[in-house]
Parts: C-alpha cells; structure tokens; sequence
C-alpha cells in the first residue's frame, strides 16, 4: 500500500478521519456545540474539496474496491449533498436540545457516507453488501435520533425493521447469485453472462433490496413515516444522498455487472417506474405535511429516475447521473428552505406556508425556483434532467413509458404548484414571521440555486459526464 | 378619356368621415355640418362630370364602353382570384353615381335643418360620410369581392346611423335587427361568390358578365338538385341581394330600420342601399340571363311577391315612415320583376333597362316622400297618422311635394313614375301573364295606400296640436323642392339609350294596351283612398271590420316578425345556444373536471395502503418481490 | 452576434431592471421603456428583414445562427426567421406594448407582476425565433408557466381553480407535445444523418410514414390544446375570466397563436403525410370548434366569457385553415392568427377596463356604457366591429382569406366544412351585436355609472395601439399577406408532395 | 465427512428457503418486535445456509462464501443491537414493544 493507494482511496480515508475527529470530540469537548459544527463543517468543506482533485483508475484489494473517474464523479456528488446538508443543519445540531448530542449526530452521519462510498465503490458484492449495511443500520439511529419524540422512535423503529427484511432480500438474492456463478467478484459475473430462472429471481432480489432504499413502489411504504418522523436534516439526507447512492449502485451494478442481460432487469424496473410514478404522485396530492408530502414527491422522482434505464448505453447512465444531480440540488433546496422555516417557527404544515412571500420574499422565490425544478419547468434546471430522461426513455422506443411519465409530471406540477399556491396566493392573518438566516444556511440555498440555473445552460457538464461513461 | 379624377368620388368622402370620426366633438356642430356637405356637394359635381363626360363622350348606338378608371392590387388569394379596389365605370355605375350623390346631397342639406341641435350632430355626418363612401364604393366595384366589401361597409353605416340614437332601446334593437339579417343574407352572398368564383377562377365583373368570356360561354357543368353550379351560385348571391332590398322572407328588417333618422330613412333604407340588391343582379345580369335563367325566374316571384305583399301591409299601417317603408319593398319588388323577366340584349333588354329606371326614378320620388314624412315629424314630432291631419295649411311647401311624390309613385303621366313603371309592365307583360296581373293590381293598390296617407296627413280631420305646426326651414325645403322637380322630369331621360342590358340603345315603344289599365287602377286606387280618407268617416273602420281576418294579419305585418323571434329566441338562443352553453360546461368541463376529480378521489381511495403498520409495508415489499418473480419467469 | 437573440435580451434585461427598480413607479416605468424599446426593435427587424428580401436574400430562414448546444444529443441553439415569424414576433411585441401600459395600474406586487408579465413575453419570442425543436419546446414551458402565478395571484374570481386548470391542461397538452418531438427526434435519421431537433434539417430528411402517423396526432393536439381545440378548450373560458386584463391579452393574443403555429410549423411541416391522412377527423373538429365556439358565446353573460368562447371559435378557424392545406387557406390561418391576436387582445384590454370601472363582468348589470365612457365603448365597437369580420379591420381580411382558401378544396366534405365554418360570421354577428346592444348602447342603467371617467392615457396608449395596427392590416393587408406568403410556397411544397 | 454423497444440495436450498419464509411470515405474523427481530436472524440465517451449501457443494475450492457468511453473522449482531436500542426507545416512548403500538405515523 502506497500513498497513491491512499489517494485513490481519499474519500474514504479522509472520511474516517473526520470520523475519527467526530468520535474523539464527542469524547472530550462536550460543551462547545457550536465549535464543533464549525470545525466539522470546516473539515467537510475541505474534505469535499480533496474529493475534486483528480486521481488515477484503480482497483485494490484484489478487486474489492475499485476507483474510476465516473465513481469519484458520483461520490462527489454524494459529497457536496452531504455538505448541504451539514450546513442546513447546523442550526439544528446547534439548538441545546441536542446538547453533548452533535458529535453522535456527525459521527453516525457520516458513517453512512462511508457506507455509500463503499457501495459504489464496490467491486465485491460482499463489499456492496458491508457498505449498504453501514448505510443503513446508523440512518436507524439517525432517524429516531431526536429521541424525545415518539414520532421520531416509531420512525427509526420502522425503518430498521423493514430495512432488514429488504437486505435480507438483497442477500438472498446475492447468495444466489453465488451459486450460479461461484463468485461474487463483480468483474468477473460480468464476464460470464449466464442466464437462468435462477438468475432472474437473483437480480429482481437484488433489485428489490436496492429498491427499498430508493423507494420504488412498492418497497416504498416506510418512506413516507420515517420521511416525517426523522428530524428534518435525517429527512433531507435521506432524500438526496442516500437515494442517491442507492440509485447509483443500482446503476454501476445493472449497467456494469449485467450489461449483457439487459432485458432481465428493464421489465422489472419499467414496471416499477409506472407503479412508483403513479401512487407517489396519488399520495402527494393530498399531502399536508411538507415533510410527508416530500417524501411521496421523492418517491414520484424516483419513478421518473427509472426511466433512464430504459436505454442500455451511455445515454441511459448519463441522464440518469444527471437527473439525479438535478434532482438532489432542487431538492437540498426545497429542504433548505424548510429547515430555515422549522428551524425558526418549528411549522412543517403546507398551511403554515401560506402568505410565505408576503413576509420572507426571497426565500419564497427560492422554493417557488427550485419546486419549478423538481417539476420539470424551464428554464430551470429540472426541465433539462427530465427531457433527457424522456429522451432516454424514448431512444429505446418506450413512447407509452414516456407519455405515462409526461402525464405523471403534469400531476406532479399540481402538488408543486400546491406549494407555490399556498406561499404566493393564499392570503393568510399570521403568516410566518420574516427569518433571518445564518451566513451557513444562506451558502446552502446559495449553491442549490446556483446549480438550479447553471446546470441547464452549460452543457459541458452533460457532455463531462457523458464523456465518463 | 381620362377619368383618373373620379378617384375623388371615393377619397373625398372617405376623408371627410375620418376627419369628423377623429375631431369628433372638438369640431363645433354647424361647422361639421358644413364640411361633410360641402365634400358632398364636389362629389356631386364630379359624378355628374363624369357622367357627362361618359354620355357625352360614347355612342349610344355604338354601345357605352367600359371603362376602369383605377385598379389596386389590394389582396391576393391566388394568382387568379385577386381583390383589387378600383372604380369601374359604365352606364350602370355612373347612373347609380347620379343617384347617390343627388340624393345624398339632398338629404345632407336636408339634415343641416333636420337634425340641427341634435346630440352627436358631427357623428351623424360622420356616419353620413361613411356611409357615402361605401355606397358608391359598392356601385363602381371592378369586381365582386370589392362589392363585397363595400357592401357590408354599407351594412355597418346603415347599422351605425339605424342605432344613432342609441340611448334609446327600440333604435338599438332595431340596428341590430338590420345588421344580422343582412349579415345572414350576405352569408348567402358569401357563399355565391366562393362557388361562382371557384367555377370560374376571377371575381372581375369584366371577365364575369363578357358575354363570350369564358364565364358565360363555358358548359353548365355539373348539376346538384337539378340545377348547374353557377345557377347555385346566383341564387346565394341573390340572397345578398334580396338581404340588402329586403325581399321577403328577408325584409324584415327594414320596416325597424323606421327608427334611425328620417333623412336616414330616405337616403338609405328609400333610395340607396335597399336597390344595392338590385344594382347586384343588375351588374351580374349577363350571367344571370345566360348562365343561370331559373335563377331569373325565381328573383321574378320573390319580387312581385314582395310587392304584393309588401302593398298589402302598407294599407293598413299607422306609422307613417312604415307606410313608407312598405312602399319602399313593394317598389324594389317590381325593380326586381323586371329584372326576372328580362333577357339580355336589345329589346329583350327591356325589364333590364325598366328596372334601372325604375330606380333611378324611385330614388327621386321616395326620397321626396321621406323628406316630406320628415318634415311632417319634425313639426308634429310624431310619426303616427292618427296625430295628424289637416297640414296642408300648415305646412304648403311640403303639401305641395308631397303630392307631387303621390301622384309619381301612383304612376300618373306624365311623371317620372309613370313611364318607368309602365315600362316594368310592359315587360312583365310580354313575359308573364299572371306576374303582369299582379304588379298591375299592386299598382292600384300603391296609388291606394299613398293616397291614404296623403289624405291622413293633409286632409282629414285636424287633431289638436299642442305646438302650431309649422313650416320647415329653407334647409328642408330646398331638398324638397328640388327632388319634387326631378320626380317630374326624370321620367324624360332616354334611359332606353343610356342604361341597357348590352349597353347598346334600343327603341322602346308605348304600349297604349298596358298603360291605360294601369293608369286606370291608379286612378281607382286614388279614388278610393279619397272615398275613405279625405275626409273623416266610418268607412275605414268599416271596412276594418268587414275583412278583419286579412286586416289583423296584415296590419301585423302577418306575423313574419313574430316567426323569426321564434326562430331566433325560440330556436337559436333556447335550443341550440343554451344547450351548447350547457354542454360545454356540464359536459366537455365536466369531463375534464371529473379527470382532476377522479384522480384525486383515487389519492383518497389509496391512502389504506399507508397504514402505519410496519407488518404490512413488510408483506407489501415481500409480495412485491414475489409478484415481479412471478411476472418475470411466466413471461 | 444574431440580432435575433436581441429579442430574448431586451425583455432579459427590463425583467432585471425590473427587479433593480426601487418603488413600483420606476418598475412600471422601466417595463414600459424596456417594451417599447422591444417593440422598436421589432420594427427595425421588420426594417432589415425587407432589405434582405429586397437584395435577392431567397434563404428559407434569415439571420440564421446555429450553435451546439448539447453535442452528444445533437441539440442546437439554432435561431432564424421567416415571414411568418416575423410577423408573429410583430404582433407579439404589440401586444406586449399594449399589456404594459393597460396593466399601469397594477398595485399588487407590482414588480413581480411585470417580471412574470415579460417573462411570459420572452417564451412567446423565444418560441418563435427558435428553428429547433428543445429550445422550442423550453421556450413553449417558458411561456406557459408564468400563467399560473399571473392568474393565481392577481386574477379575480375562482382564480385558484381557473389558474391551476389552465395550467395543468396547457401542461397535459405540452405532454403529449413532448411525446411528439421526441418521437420526431428519434425518427429523424430514418433517412440518413444524425438524430437532429433541427426543424429544417428534419423537413429536409423527412420522417418515415409509420412514425408521422403515431406521432402526428400527439404533437397536433399537444399544440391544439394550446390553441383550444374542441374539446380541449375548456381551460380557456375559464382561464380567460379570472386572469387580469393584460394576462388575458397576452394570452389570448398572443399565446394561444403558439398552438397554431407549432400545428402548422411542426406537426404538419414535419409531417405533411399523416397530415393529410388524419385532416378529416381534425377539420371536423376544428369546424365543430368553429361554430360551437361561437353558439357558446351567445348564452354567456360574463364579458370574458363571451370572449373567450368567441376566441375558441376563432381559433378554430386558424387550424381549420391549416388543416385545408393549400396556400391561400395557410395565408388566412396565418392573417387570422395576427388578426385575432390584435383584437382579442384589444377585447380583453377595454374589458379590464370596463371591469375597472364598473366592477362588474355581467352584460346585464350594465347598459348604456357609450354615454358614459364613450372612448373605451367606441373602442370596443371596432373591436366588435373587427371580430365580426367588418372590411377595413384586420378580421375581414383573414376570415376572407380562409375561406377563399378552403373553398379551394374541391370535394364535397371540405366544401360542406367550409359553408359550415362560414357560418360563423353570422353567428359572431350575434353574439358581438348582442353585447354592444345590451352594454353600450340603451339608457344607462346604474346612475353610479354616471360618474365614470373614461380612458387614461396608458389605457387609450395601449388601446389605440391594438387598434390602429387592427386598422392598418385591415386596409392595407396585401404586405402582411405577402411577408407570410412568401415562405409557404416551400412549406406547401413539402405539404403536398 | 463428505456431506455432499448423502445429502442433494438441492435439500439444502429447500431447507434454506423454507427458512427464509420462516423468518418472513413471523416478522409479518408476530406482534412483538423483539420476536420479529428473531424473524430477521432466520431470514439471515437461511441465507448463511445458501452461501454455506453453495461454497460447499460447487465451489470447494474457494472461501467466498463462507467468507460472506461470517461478515453476515457478524453484520446481523450489529443489527440486533441496534435493533435492541430501538426497540428500548420505542418501550420509552410507547411503554410496550408491540407493533401494533407504533403506527401513529401513517395516510
């Protein structure tokens, strides 16, 4: 082992430093919160600096881990979320309920990056397996971590049992594949392409274990309670980043590992996007809690996600990173928004938003840009993720796949514009009071926003990815 | 010769209606008076220079020419089917120019009195302009989209001056009245000038109405319900014609149309716009004799229907200008027998030739007649017959033309009515027997009805006036004067040389056997208005009761209008709009509605799935996963 | 750089200005400089756009400049005129003037009411300068959207329901569209060549047959729906009702002509087979559209929505035409479009006025309105006057065209459509005479009314404007017919072929 | 002892699934959640039986299975005890561990 090991390996290595830093400053300095959120978000943003300079492929560990430009490109991704999210929740790690808290928070947040990392890292389905399960386990305790609500318990309670069934699903589903192919190198599966009944129900398995954390109806249900009843940053983190790193596994492995068997899993998954862009959207329609009815929103998005498996080839991988980029910012700044407002007042209902841009202008215009993205409008940047999604979709001839889809966007802009209705039009006696947010809370939005209008306009980034591919 | 100048006719009045339209109020009201009559008073001057020289300068035997004095690309449809605006002059035309201009004169003079002191003096002359200048745009169209155009301008001024006092309810349902049957009329039009158009590829009246264009001389083509298309074609555009002259079933809107201005009345619901119809079928005369005779035929018996008809009517109403009105259908009814039963070319030209100047001479006399109805209300301010009575001491000047515009449209000789009249009778008389039977008896009946009113309004008993009634102002009675002169003396002009069918001369001769029973009906029909209403008496009453059957239906108008309020509230409004308004939101609305509803009553149906219960989310996902193992391998 | 991207710039920088300015007068000030610097600008174009034409320029397309956008899809920036365009991007400026000054008194969030005013602008300019069919697309969402938050926060009435319907069916509608073009850009190399949203580059190759008949009838509709197509027009009546005046006029001006062009310029451009195929089952449609339209508007009591359903008939008749497929009839559609657009826009600007003043939509609660504010009423019996086809004002002149041109169809099915369609100008004559009769006209009802201060001079600005450029096309139309002729010979080429 | 002569592989993977399903239909059936828990272990447990088997019976010559089978064993542990942890909070909260108790969040 090198330094250039080390370096190839630099978000996991520098990660378990940060973790480390968490564990010993939850040790010793119990009573400076705010020095440690500073210092964490400090080292995060070097850390996600780090994470930018380029390095070389590789794969060590006799093939376990193996780095690529496309993989850094993804974990960057997953980075610069958890930044976000490491700054929206500043305020909440700060306020003294969670006092001699906040290193456990970091601590435990920041192990299911690992985790992810691993995933998509992973060139070992055991690998896959270690970091899904060092993904999952400690966003249980994240979700009930605000331990002095039930809501909050029932949540992690919720998430956990389900989330053992769902990987034990997936293992299942993994030991099988085992005994088709003897290994679970994932190189080498690739290279044998074998196609049996067996194998079938190995990768729908497999689907499904992954599935779950994506929210794919109908591995879905947890989403919604465990969404409302997780402290906000929990919800946000779960919405963006560990989605995201669930839906790029999903992609490496489908894409890398049964590239020859295509028609096995794109049945499946067209099937599951319909179902998931269908009752995600049935159930947002009469959401009135804003983390709820975020949570059936992301299920609906994921459903349009699928979409971009429809086509083999580099097309279906780059809009699919792409949306996913898209997705996540429009998202993180949805959420941003939120967590200002619950931060300030502690009202999540869609009702409590109404008479929103009277009082706090800006930040309504922010939501009002970044809802316009998660449903797709021009000029922002969720118009372009979604055409190429469509187009994605439409390249391998699944018109009907993709009118479904255009018809589910429609939808899905009626409960953004519920949003939008409640902040811009409905009048209300005592709406939200104007916030002041902090200069952390300020750069969140201010780097969402800026992704939401660039991303669309420089297609350079389109064509970087693509090139990764 | 150069007749370049007569773009003036056109430009001048259309100069002056902007010129009032924009000033509007800031322009004081004598001062606007002023202008629009003066621009008319050129214009009359330059028709009449035209005239002269067109006359003067053509061969009577030889034929008067054609001559296109102007023509602008204005719109073009296809490289064939192109709108120009020009002015096309020929006999027709310049005739129809002499008209309108005198009588437009006239009443603009006759309107400085009038309508002195009235509210929205300068948007009267500004309509009166407008309207002007669409008429005579229409009458020297070089082709039949021009007319097109101009003659729903027409429509809109007559709609415009019908509702010029708009304040009140009965002027504004009546314009509005006017409008749409015309407007439904011209769709007949409309539709004529597509199919005439289609089958021969031009609208120029030029290449339309040369008798050996490719128009007239190519084969009928094909036939639909018996007749050829171009015989389709000239019924829709008579249908224009009859909406604009008010043929039945279309005339209703004229009697309405009473409530614009008097001098409204007589410029355009008497002299001018309501003959448009037959200045139509004049113009596209050739075609129509060659091209399309049972489209003639037909014109023939809506026209003497309309007489009859419209004679009947007149007989038993109180309202004066109505009378009139009536009198009005029933005179453009024989224009429009004799057009019916005229040939083409020569002697057979003679309804052609009767017809013209049966207008030309109509236009002096009713116009008369509705200045002096005019002049009568504006000193008893009202239009009812039974409010008058006994003006002739009042009121000398207009008695005396009034009588003289009785006499000519009862058809006495020598006045101008008379000859042209006669001449309609000779031509439905060696046409048409039973139509020569009835414009006969109409004539009776003309000479009965007008004398009736003329005995109303001069003899009769004098009812109290609250005001002396008393003359009218020079203004008046200079139009008056003049037009009762050339009531007199229009039956001189040798329209037989001037205005033909070919535009060649012809000799007409006089038919003792077809005039003296016409004068003789006259003189039984004024004989008898005098038996029953020189003086007052029981008789009318009488006579009332004895046929009060044909007397009620006919004193309302026998319930035409009572039809159509049917047809349009009734049927339109209640049965096609209503229920379409229904539809669209009950249904087409409902639909859309019940797609939104739907979805939402499913997110609400769904919502079970979502039960909170950790166990079934567990049985959902593993059933999930069964179900899509089940899904693949079956496939 | 493509003068044409000007177009796009100018209302850019007012939406920025807008948002720099201070209080609202500024705001409402640097709208109106930054819309009559537009509609200048849109002279001028004209202004260049004949000289090219007159030093022998024949090119389909002028001021054309491609730039790649996204290569991998082959996507460009791809920008250029044509007479049609032109005359679109003119009309759209007029009206955006109009919309400015007549909405000078809009005192509700003032700023973020120009913003989406201009914005909505910017999609209708982008839409039309644009030769490919993504950035059309976009600008076509560009364009739609701003709707929502323009009805819904400064309508009146149901604004929430008539604001959030009209969203989601223009949206349904743009998703069927979606469905179209993408369809069109994966057939587009049937023939050879890359996949390309290039319009003029697809024309060329053209698109395989099977392709054109599945996806003819998804981008015909996405875009009907757009220029209300029975039955998809219902969002418009209601629409239409609660929107402010100068929402209205834009989008009853001006965006509903969206729809009927991209009919034309990409669903039957592109796909002239299917569309010859499938015209029946639309011209049935769209005469239904027609007549309906104009029967519905004579029940309606409420001003906007006799305007509204007068526009659905009148937009009828602008894909009636298109679908007769012969030049002249295009010409009309094409008139009609800019004619339509004009006057309705001028409808709906007396109609906020009128609203107001008296505070009320409802015919028959007022009456007599000539005495009263005699400026707005005359106005807005020209506007009548205009929409009933009267010579002299720009509707004749389409209406005309349209069915001289339809009356080219020789069979019996398009002649019967025809006589049908005709009968519309009647049936406009009601309704039009109907509310003159019964609003302007007659004693005043209501003596409140008697107090009344007619037209300020934004409002008759804005209102003179639409109807001097009314009057202008009305008697002089042979250039505007000529400037939208000139390209549809090509056009129809590909149409007939 | 040579397993594979006596005993089909194929008795092995019946067994294994019926253990997976085992596990399954007692973490839906049973109410408390520290028997469902044990449901889970059964659901891991069959899986360890299929790596085991499958490394056994066709792949002898290597160790990945059994490999993966301890990092299960040892992932399950992790699981319970945070499972455990959970299920404490939840008693704290709710005052029983039944599942039927912890259903306020749901629609």
């Amino acid at each position: 082992m090198t330094w250039n090991t080390l370096f190839i390996m630099r978000h996991e290595v520098l990660l378990t430093l940060l973790i480390m830093y968490e564990l010993l400053a939850d040790l010793s300095d119990e009573t400076n919160r705010t020095r440690m959120v500073n210092v964490t978000i400090a080292g995060f943003f070097l850390y996600m600096l780090a994470g930018f300079v380029p390095s070389e492929n590789a794969a060590l560990f006799g093939g376990m881990y193996v780095n690529d430009e496309l993989r850094v490109l993804l974990k960057n991704i997953l980075s610069v979320s958890t930044f976000i999210v490491l700054l929206q929740s500043s305020g909440w790690a700060k306020s003294p309920i969670h006092q001699g808290r906040a290193g456990a928070f970091y601590l435990t947040l920041l192990s299911t990056l690992m985790g992810m990392f691993f995933m998509i890292s992973a060139g070992d389905f055991l690998m896959l397996y270690l970091g899904l399960e060092l993904a999952t386990l400690p966003l249980a305790l994240l979700a009930s971590f605000d331990k002095e609500f039930r809501r909050s318990a029932e949540a992690g309670a919720k998430l956990l049992m389900s989330s053992a069934v769902s990987s034990a699903v997936l293992l299942f589903g993994l030991s099988l594949m085992y005994g088709i192919y003897g290994t679970l190198q994932m190189e080498d599966i690739a290279q044998m392409n074998l196609n049996s009944d067996i194998h079938t129900i190995a990768i729908i398995f497999f689907i499904s274990g992954l599935g779950f954390k994506l929210s794919l109806v109908p591995f879905h249900l947890w989403t919604a309670d465990v969404y409302e009843g997780s402290p906000l940053p929990v919800t946000t983190y779960f919405s963006v980043v560990s989605k995201g790193a669930a839906l790029f596994t999903l992609m490496l492995v489908l894409y890398r590992v049964f590239r020859y068997q295509p028609e096995e899993w794109r049945m499946p998954l067209y099937t599951l996007s319909v179902l998931t862009m269908v009752v995600g959207n049935l159930f947002a329609l009469r959401q009135k809690n804003m983390k709820r009815f975020l949570a059936f929103s992301s299920i609906t998005q994921a459903g349009f996600m699928l979409l971009g498996f429809m086509n083999f080839g580099r097309i279906g991988m780059t809009t699919i990173v792409y949306f996913m980029l898209i997705y996540g910012l429009s998202n993180l700044a949805v959420f941003g928004v939120l967590s200002i407002i619950v931060r300030a007042t502690g009202k999540e209902s869609m009702d409590d938003l109404n008479g929103f841009y009277s009082t706090n202008p800006r930040l309504g215009l922010v939501m009002l840009l970044s809802l316009f993205s998660l449903a797709g409008i021009p000029p922002v940047a969720g118009f372009f993720g979604k055409f190429f999604l469509f187009t994605a979709a439409a390249s391998a001839g699944m018109y009907i796949l993709v009118f479904i889809a255009v018809l589910n966007a429609t939808i899905s802009l009626y409960y953004y514009l519920l949003v939008v209705k409640a902040m811009f039009i409905n009048k209300n006696e005592t709406p939200i009071p104007s916030i002041q947010s902090t200069f952390y809370e300020k750069l969140a939005i201010g780097i969402c926003l800026t992704g939401i209008l660039a991303i669309g306009f420089v297609s350079q980034l389109y064509e970087y990815i693509q090139g990764l591919m | 010769m150069d007749f370049s100048f007569t773009i003036l006719i056109l430009a001048l009045p259309l100069f002056s209606f902007a010129l009032l339209g924009l000033t509007s109020k800031s322009l004081k009201a004598d001062l606007a008076g002023y202008a629009g009559t003066t621009s008319l008073l050129v214009i009359t001057v330059l028709s009449y220079l035209a005239a002269w020289r067109y006359f003067g300068g053509g061969d009577a035997e030889a034929g008067f020419g054609t001559t296109i004095a102007m023509n602008y690309l204005w719109l073009n449809f296809t490289d064939t089917l192109q709108i120009h605006i020009g002015i096309l002059l020929d006999s027709l035309s310049i005739m129809m120019l002499v008209v309108i201009t005198t009588v437009s004169l006239m009443v603009h003079i006759y309107s400085l009195g009038y309508m002195k002191g009235e509210k929205g003096f300068q948007r009267y002359y500004a309509f009166l302009s407008l309207f002007t200048f669409s008429m005579l745009g229409l009458v020297v169209a070089t082709n039949i989209f021009q007319m097109y155009i101009f003659w729903e301008l027409v429509g809109v001024s007559s709609y415009l001056l019908i509702g010029f006092y708009y304040e009140r309810p009965s002027a504004v349902a009546a314009s509005k009245k006017a409008f749409i049957v015309t407007r439904f009329a011209d769709l007949g039009f409309l539709i004529g000038i597509l199919m005439l158009s289609f089958s021969t590829g031009t609208f120029d009246f030029d290449a339309l109405t040369s008798p050996t264009g490719p128009v007239i001389s190519q084969p009928a083509g094909s036939l639909f319900m018996g007749l050829s298309v171009t015989t389709w074609a000239m019924l829709f555009i008579f249908m224009g014609g009859a909406g604009k002259s008010a043929m039945f079933p279309l005339h209703i809107w004229l009697p309405d149309a009473m409530e614009g201005p008097t001098p409204v009345s007589a410029l355009i619901h008497a002299a001018t716009m309501v003959v448009a119809g037959v200045y139509l079928v004049a113009r596209l005369f050739p075609i129509y004799a060659m091209s399309a005779p049972e489209a003639l035929d037909v014109i023939s018996y809506i026209g003497s229907f309309t007489s009859l008809f419209a004679a009947v009517i007149a007989c038993t109403q109180l309202d004066i200008k109505r009378v009139l009105a009536y009198s009005t259908l029933s005179q453009i009814g024989y224009m429009m027998v004799a057009l019916g039963v005229s040939g083409y070319g020569g002697e057979a030209g003679l309804g052609y030739m009767a017809s013209l100047f049966h207008l030309f001479t109509h236009a002096f006399f009713k116009a008369l007649l509705f200045l002096g109805a005019g002049s009568v209300i504006h000193a008893v301010h009202s239009n009812m017959m039974t409010d008058m009575g006994g003006l002739r001491k009042y009121m000398p000047v207009t008695h005396v033309t009034f009588l003289i515009a009785c006499l000519t449209i009862a058809g006495l000789p020598p006045l101008s009515g008379f000859f042209s009249k006669d001449e309609i009778l000779v031509a439905a008389f060696e046409h048409n027997k039973i139509i020569f039977a009835v414009q006969w008896l109409v004539a009776g009946i003309t000479a009965f009805y007008m004398f009736r009113l003329y005995f109303n309004i001069f003899w009769n008993r004098t009812p109290e006036y609250h005001h002396a009634p008393h003359e009218s102002p020079v203004t008046m009675t200079l139009p008056l004067s003049f037009l009762a002169v050339a009531s007199v003396f229009a039956g001189f002009v040798p329209f037989h040389e001037l205005v033909t069918s070919d535009g060649k001369a012809f000799e007409t001769s006089f038919h003792v056997l077809v005039a003296l029973p016409s004068i003789a009906v006259a003189l039984v029909g004024i004989g008898l208005a005098y038996i029953m209403y020189f003086k007052q008496n029981e008789r009318p009453t009488k006579l009332a009761a004895s046929i009060s059957g044909i007397y009620t239906a006919a004193f309302h108008k026998f319930y035409i209008d009572e039809i159509y309020i049917f047809i349009t509230k009734g049927i339109i409004f209640q049965f096609i709009s209503r229920p379409v308004a229904w539809f669209d939101r009950h249904i087409v609305d409902g639909t859309m509605n019940l797609i939104g509803n739907t979805t939402v009553a499913a997110s609400v149906v769904i919502r079970r799935l979502q039960s909170g219960k950790v166990q079934l989310y567990i049985w959902f996902f593993a059933s999930g996963v069964l179900l899509l193992t089940l899904y693949m391998l079956l496939q | 750089m493509n003068p044409l991207l000007l177009l796009i710039l100018i209302p850019a920088l007012t939406m920025a200005g807008i948002m720099l300015a201070g209080d609202v007068k500024q705001a409402r000030v640097i709208s109106a400089v930054g819309m009559s610097a537009q509609l200048l600008f849109s002279f001028v174009l004209l202004y260049w756009f004949y000289q090219l034409r007159q030093s022998g320029n024949t090119d389909e397309m002028v001021f054309v400049s491609t730039t790649v956008w996204y290569p991998s899809l082959n996507i460009q920036l791809k920008f250029g005129i044509d007479g049609i365009s032109m005359s679109m991007i003119m009309l759209t400026s007029i009206v955006t003037f109009a919309g400015v000054f007549v909405s000078w008194q809009v005192e509700y969030l003032t700023k973020e009411f120009f913003i989406s005013l201009i914005l909505l602008a910017t999609g209708v300019f982008g839409f039309f300068i644009s030769l490919d069919l993504f950035t059309m697309f976009l600008f076509y969402e560009v364009a739609v959207i701003p709707m929502y938050l323009l009805i819904g926060i400064w309508g009146s009435g149901p604004k929430e329901y008539s604001a959030m319907k009209l969203t989601l069916m223009l949206m349904g509608g743009s998703a069927l569209l979606l469905v179209g073009l993408l369809g069109i850009y994966f057939n587009s190399a049937a023939n050879g060549g890359p996949l390309t949203f290039d319009l003029m580059q697809i024309a060329k190759n053209g698109l395989p047959r099977e392709a054109q008949m599945f996806f003819f009838p998804f981008t015909f509709i996405g875009f009907g729906i757009l220029g209300a197509l029975f039955p998809f027009h219902t969002w418009s009546p209601d629409g239409h009702a609660s929107a402010p005046t100068a929402v209205s006029m834009l989008h009853a001006g001006v965006l509903m002509k969206l729809g009927g062009y991209g009919c034309f310029r990409v669903a039957m451009y592109l796909m002239p087979e299917a569309a010859h195929a499938m015209a029946w089952f639309f011209i049935i449609l769209t005469t239904v559209s027609v007549v309906y339209g104009a029967f519905g508007a004579i029940w309606q009591k409420d001003l906007k929505y006799i305007n509204a359903y007068s526009s659905v008939s009148h937009c009828g008749l602008v894909l009636f035409a298109l679908l007769m497929m012969n030049e002249t009839a295009t010409t009309g559609a094409l008139l009609q479009m800019i004619s339509h657009g004009l006057m309705t826009a001028l409808f709906f600007a007396l109609i906020g006025m009128i609203y107001g003043r008296t505070h009320t939509r409802m015919i028959d609660e007022m009456g007599g309105l000539m005495k009263v504010i005699p400026f707005v009423s005359v106005l807005y019996v020209f506007a009548g006057l205009a929409s009933l086809g009267l010579p002299g004002l720009s509707g004749f002149v389409a209406e005309m065209t349209i069915f001289v041109g339809s009356f080219q169809n020789v069979d019996t099915f398009h002649r019967v459509a025809t006589i049908v369609a005709c009968s519309s100008i009647v049936i406009t004559a009601v309704y039009i005479l109907r509310v003159v009769g019964i609003l302007l006209l007659g004693p005043v009802r209501n003596n409140h009314y008697l107090e009344l201060k007619d037209a300020m001079w934004f409002e008759k600005l804005g209102g003179v404007t639409l109807l001097v450029s009314i009057m202008i096309i009305g008697i002089a139309p042979l250039w505007l017919s000529n400037l939208l002729r000139e390209p549809l010979a090509a056009m129809l080429n590909q149409l007939t072929n | 002892m040579n397993l594979s002569s006596e005993i089909p592989l194929q008795y092995m993977l019946v067994l294994s699934t019926l253990v997976f399903f085992i596990g399954l239909v007692s973490i839906i059936i049973r109410r408390n959640l520290i028997t469902m828990l044990m449901g889970i272990e059964l659901m891991l447990n069959a899986v360890n039986i299929n790596f085991v088997a499958f490394n056994h019976y066709l792949f002898p010559n290597r160790l990945e299975g059994h490999f993966f089978t301890m990092i299960i064993i040892a992932i399950a542990a992790a699981e319970a005890a945070v499972a455990i942890a959970l299920i404490i909070n939840i008693y704290r909260k709710v005052g029983t561990v039944s599942v039927d108790d912890i259903e306020e969040l749901k629609y």
